[in-house]
């Protein structure tokens, strides 16, 4: 079964967030006031195969851990979906 | 002849387009803070290379809200010359006054490298001094290098002529090897439709004297020069 | 917790807690044990080294400021002064290379600019454990991607380095930064907070949580329980730093500041009581006006914070409008958080109340210096009486060749620096790739050489001989593009010095280096010392990496080791005792570390300095390349390979080979030249009296060695460039 | 009244996705065998002000269209909460 993973990559609350810091600038500056907090992080879109949810989660997961996110300054969560095959 | 180079937050070629417009090309120029709200009396402005804010986002993304770049855009407008380089590029895709976007290399590394890149558009006020397909040498220094124009605007481009420069080999032929970031058709710079505003990647800036390994970007200075001198001639008679 | 086990849970001994009570006079409250515990660790006391330090010559003519600031400085003349120096940040970079190695190059950049010197080069070196584990290749793609991507975007040129790969540095790679700058010379500030009355103001980053006890964390060896306490990882921000950079030089350039500190290690702590014992003076500061990244930051964890990209000035109060402008332009708020005060006591206010009052010299400079036990190791013997001449013979030695030139410690390093912008400023008369880089200096019309060199294979086989050697090879590559060696500074990467051992190989490698700087009248005028790199107990080569700077007065004579044109004579200079101990040979081929090192006669590495120099400028030398890392066949490849021309040599008469061709010993320099000029460049050696002699010519597309009427080896150009130049690309993509 | 944005940037489809392609190599080399079809893009998390959903929607949808992503390259799309205050 074909699954379909999208993975929000973060950097670690306690990080500091150039790339953030700056679009939160930017964007005060062309006049959105209001606008705090900017994080920038990574999307990843992905398929895979599994049997089931779980397998895929599992898998998802361990992918995250080990290749799409750096867990010394990144944090992850996912959401997974049954692809439209 | 008065030339400009625009200082955003950020640019790291500035001194070097400076210094080689005063010290190499012995012409008058000035720095211009990206905070100005005009570009003065300018005859040309530079966008030097660099990392805007810190390339953060995207390349440029955030460059072009400086308050400078209405004031670039209206000098554009007027017919005022614009050039692009690195950095500068990017800027200008992103404002809108240059046609495409450039994307990460394919490779995903920032590349500093001689390239070489052929003339393909010699009837600007940036080329008129180079024969068409003449073979330019320059260093690229760059990570977000690689051209991209959705089909229908590069057909366009193509039928209006503002494919400015390819990267090719030593021979002028275009070839996947001499394409050092992955660009639509070995594109390496582009003008805008009225052929005043030139982006490019590589850093003609960097070919100017002997001593740093090639002169051949001092033809697109010399083109700017032989133009604006040709202009100056006819206001003055 | 009681303060006994608190101060021994920031790493400082019941006897280091003893002495803090008593040049305080009282007992010190939490705040004021924790700025005591990060200035007291090994990183910024020294306790372990200081008394070796002091054996390196630190003064000549040239010298401004040696030792001691953030930075030394050297008279270039025309009323102008290099300023240079180089730091570790080994363990930063091994948690995250990326940012780690960023995070150096920062903290780098910030000492050379603080200083008041325009920064104008950066060189680095690097060393890893091999490429063939993934672990391996990510340190090795973070590291130099984070070396590129902070130095490309400060928009100072990368311009030299060097890259070893060795297993003991699997979980303890080197990472060691150096930055060059320039100015003028009366232009110089320090790190002093005098003026009592002027303000103490903070610019850059806001501060957080990152980093904080970093230098603790760098004061001990890596280990599971490391990952536990290490701290918030720093993320560098060279927007910011290039920002900060260059507002904080034209403030300096315009006179509006008295003193200007950067932030490295220990942060705030560091910077008041450093500036305030510098210059005597106090400061009393304002916590709550630290403009702060996280909420609720407890006052040791402001004081401590290593946030990166931050600045302290000493400011007087009818300056401040001007500096505000000056930052202003660049959108950086400068924050008044102090000011200077008579009296010899940093006091940190904080919601109101007194956190900390310390006396500065106290915790900057009161730190023990100890004199730890020495002892030579088992190893040094049993591998010095290793005799290497035993080895079998190759059956072919092109071969060889084409194996050394395809090891990574030697092949081509193009993969590492094209990731460099080598360019900008457009300065560099010599990139990468060279015995040294060369920079020109518009303002003067001369140029500097640099270089940055050690080897720890030599330096584990015979430390005090592989110190000499670090000085000899650094200051030999500089004299082989003509430039006079005017300074030095050095990263002295080892182990835990508190085993006896260890400080064996420290005090012996460090007394090396002393002598060959004495005889060869270079002064060290800064550096770093980075211990505690190990790794479960295993520590890494003893590692000193000297960076050298020179003066070329004339850049047109520059020299490359290129050769040139066909029918140009080849001449070897310097003594010709070589050794196969520790040569990439004996590594590469045989698969052993081991044996002893040639001798080093520093007199004579003196003598074929001045004389290569000499030649050089008399305009007499077409290409000159210093001989190191696989010996005479490996510098004649390298030569061959960036002219494109080949060379034919003969070997003088030797009972085995493999020490002919690939033997290492120091003071040995390989040139070319012009046919004409052959006779009196012969008639000029001869008079300076230095071993040499004139080993073959340069010709057609292949290297040719013969011995005798044999020839040993050939091989075209295309086979020895296959191998020196595509190994990176095959192993990292 | 303050609200949280999550806005995904991804390339558009007829762009070419370098990133996405290495990470897709660097999963099967990894062993996860059945992954395809990898994008990889930017995303961004941001408090913003505004007096409703229609108003805070509006504003992010500009800011998405003006700054966050560039309509020659990529594609965005958002969702909109109320930020935990
Ligand atoms: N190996 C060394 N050789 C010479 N000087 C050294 C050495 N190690 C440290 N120093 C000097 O000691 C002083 C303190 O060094 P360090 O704490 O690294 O400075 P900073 O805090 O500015 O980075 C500096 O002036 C440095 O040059
Ligand atoms: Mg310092």
């Amino acid at each position: 079964m074909q699954w379909k993973a999208k993975v929000e990559v973060t950097l670690k609350k306690a990080v500091l967030d150039p790339q953030g810091a700056a679009v939160e600038k930017s964007l005060q500056a062309l006049g959105y006031d209001g606008v705090s907090q900017v994080r920038v992080g990574k999307y990843i879109e992905l398929n895979l195969e599994a049997n089931d949810r779980e397998e895929a989660a599992a898998r998802v997961e361990d992918m995250s851990r080990r290749l799409l996110s750096n867990p010394v300054i990144e944090d992850y969560s996912y959401v997974l979906q049954e692809a439209g095959l | 002849m008065k030339f400009g180079v625009i200082v955003f937050p950020g640019s790291n070629c500035d001194l070097d387009s400076y210094h080689l417009v005063r010290d190499v090309l012995n012409k008058e120029v000035e720095y211009i803070h990206y905070s100005e709200k005009s570009v003065g009396r300018r005859d040309v402005i530079i966008l030097p290379g660099g990392f805007t804010y810190g390339d953060y986002l995207r390349s440029g993304a955030i460059a072009r809200f400086s308050p400078v770049m209405n004031a670039v855009a209206e000098f554009a407008d007027k017919g005022g010359l614009v050039l692009g380089i690195c950095n500068g590029f990017q800027v200008l895709t992103e404002a809108g006054l240059l046609p495409g976007a450039l994307c990460r290399n394919h490779h995903l590394q920032f590349r500093c490298e001689q390239v070489f890149v052929r003339v393909d558009n010699n009837s600007l006020p940036f080329t008129l001094s180079a024969s068409l397909g003449k073979v330019l040498e320059m260093p690229v220094a760059h990570g977000d290098g690689s051209y991209y124009a959705p089909p229908e605007l590069l057909e366009e481009m193509k039928a209006n002529d503002q494919i400015v420069f390819r990267y090719t080999d030593q021979n002028g032929d275009v070839t996947p090897q001499a394409n050092p970031n992955g660009s639509l058709e070995n594109i390496a710079g582009v003008c805008n439709r009225a052929g005043n505003v030139v982006g490019l990647m590589p850093h003609p800036e960097r070919a100017g004297e002997k001593v740093l390994g090639s002169r051949h970007g001092l033809i697109i200075f010399k083109s700017i020069i032989s133009y604006l001198t040709g202009r100056e001639v006819v206001r003055n008679v | 917790m009681s303060d006994q086990d608190l101060h021994r849970t920031l790493g400082l001994t019941d006897h280091e807690y003893k002495l803090i009570t008593e040049q305080m006079g009282r007992e010190p409250n939490e705040v004021e044990l924790n700025m005591y515990s990060v200035m007291w660790s090994e990183h910024c006391s020294y306790k372990h080294s200081r008394s070796a330090l002091k054996l390196f010559p630190t003064t000549s003519p040239r010298v401004i400021q040696g030792p001691g600031e953030n930075a030394g400085v050297v008279d270039i003349g025309d009323g102008w002064a290099a300023v240079f120096k180089i730091e570790s940040h080994n363990h930063p970079s091994a948690i995250e290379p990326h940012q780690g190695a960023a995070t150096g190059v920062g903290g780098i950049l910030r000492d050379i600019y603080t200083m008041g010197a325009q920064p104008v080069a950066f060189l680095n070196s690097l060393r890893f454990g091999n490429l063939e584990t993934a672990r391996g290749r990510y340190l090795f793609d973070g590291v130099v991607g984070g070396i590129g991507g902070y130095g490309n975007c400060v928009g100072i040129p990368t311009v030299a380095g060097e890259v070893f790969f060795e297993p003991c540095y699997e979980g303890n790679p080197l990472v060691n930064a150096m930055c060059v700058g320039i100015m003028p010379a009366d232009q110089l500030v320090l790190g002093k907070a005098s003026g009592e009355g002027n303000l103490v103001v903070l610019v850059g980053a806001l501060t957080g949580r990152d980093g904080i006890h970093g230098v603790t964390f760098a004061s001990e060896e890596l280990s599971e329980e490391s990952e536990e306490k290490r701290p918030a990882v720093q993320v560098g921000d060279p927007f910011m730093g290039k920002l900060l950079m260059d507002a904080t030089l034209e403030t300096i350039g315009k006179k509006l500041v008295t003193g200007v500190q950067d932030f490295g290690g220990a942060g705030l702590t560091c910077a008041l009581t450093e500036t305030a014992s510098r210059a005597g003076t106090g400061i009393e500061v304002d916590l709550d006006q630290v403009p702060l990244r996280e909420e609720d930051m407890h006052p040791f964890e402001i004081l401590t914070s290593e946030s990166q990209e931050r600045m302290l000035l000493i400011v007087e109060p009818d300056k401040l409008k001007a500096v505000e402008e000056v930052f202003g332009r660049w959108d950086l708020k400068p924050a008044v958080i102090g000011k200077v005060t008579s009296g010899e006591t940093v006091t940190a206010r904080y919601r109101g109340e007194v956190v900390a009052s310390v006396p500065a010299a106290s915790v900057a400079g009161g730190a023990p210096v100890y004199n730890p036990e020495s002892r030579e190791p088992a190893y040094f013997r049993e591998l010095a009486n290793y005799d290497p001449l035993n080895m079998p013979l190759p059956e072919d030695y092109g071969e060889v060749l084409l194996k050394l030139l395809a090891a990574p410690d030697i092949a081509s390093k193009e993969w590492v620096w094209r990731r460099y912008d080598y360019m900008v400023r457009t300065c560099t008369l010599q990139g990468p790739g060279g015995d040294s880089a060369v920079i020109r200096i518009r303002e003067t019309g001369k140029a500097l050489a640099m270089s940055v060199d050690g080897n720890g294979r030599h330096t584990y086989l015979d430390p005090y001989r592989g110190g000499m050697m670090a000085v000899a090879e650094a200051t030999r590559n500089l004299s082989c593009s003509g430039a006079d060696p005017i300074g030095i500074t050095d990263c002295l990467n080892f182990g835990n010095p508190e085993k006896p051992e260890i400080y064996w190989q420290f005090s012996q490698a460090v007394e090396g280096m002393a002598e060959a700087c004495r005889v060869l009248n270079v002064p060290v005028v800064g550096g770093n010392v980075s211990f505690y790199n190990e790794v479960q107990g295993e520590a890494i080569y003893p590692t000193p990496v000297v960076g050298a700077v020179g003066l070329l007065k004339d850049p047109a004579k520059q020299c490359v080791p290129a050769l040139r044109r066909d029918g140009d004579h080849l001449f070897l200079l310097g003594p010709q005792e070589v050794s196969l101990g520790g040569s990439q040979y004996l590594k590469s081929w045989c698969g052993k570390v081991s044996g002893s090192l040639a001798e080093v006669d520093l007199e004579a590495e003196r003598d074929v300095q001045d004389l290569i120099r000499d030649l050089i400028n008399a305009d007499l030398v077409q290409s000159a390349h210093d001989l190191s890392d696989g010996g005479l066949a490996v510098a004649l490849a390298e030569s061959c390979l960036s002219g494109r021309i080949g060379a034919q040599v003969n070997l003088a008469p030797s009972d085995y080979l493999p020490l002919a061709l690939f033997g290492e010993g120091p003071s040995r320099v390989l040139f070319s030249v012009a046919p004409e000029d052959a006779d009196r460049v012969s008639q000029l050696i001869m008079e300076a009296k230095v071993e040499s002699s004139k080993i073959g010519i340069v010709k057609g597309d292949a290297l040719i060695i013969s011995h005798g009427d044999d020839i040993i080896l050939k091989l075209e150009l295309s086979a020895m460039q296959a191998a020196y130049e595509e190994v990176f690309s095959c192993i990292m993509e």
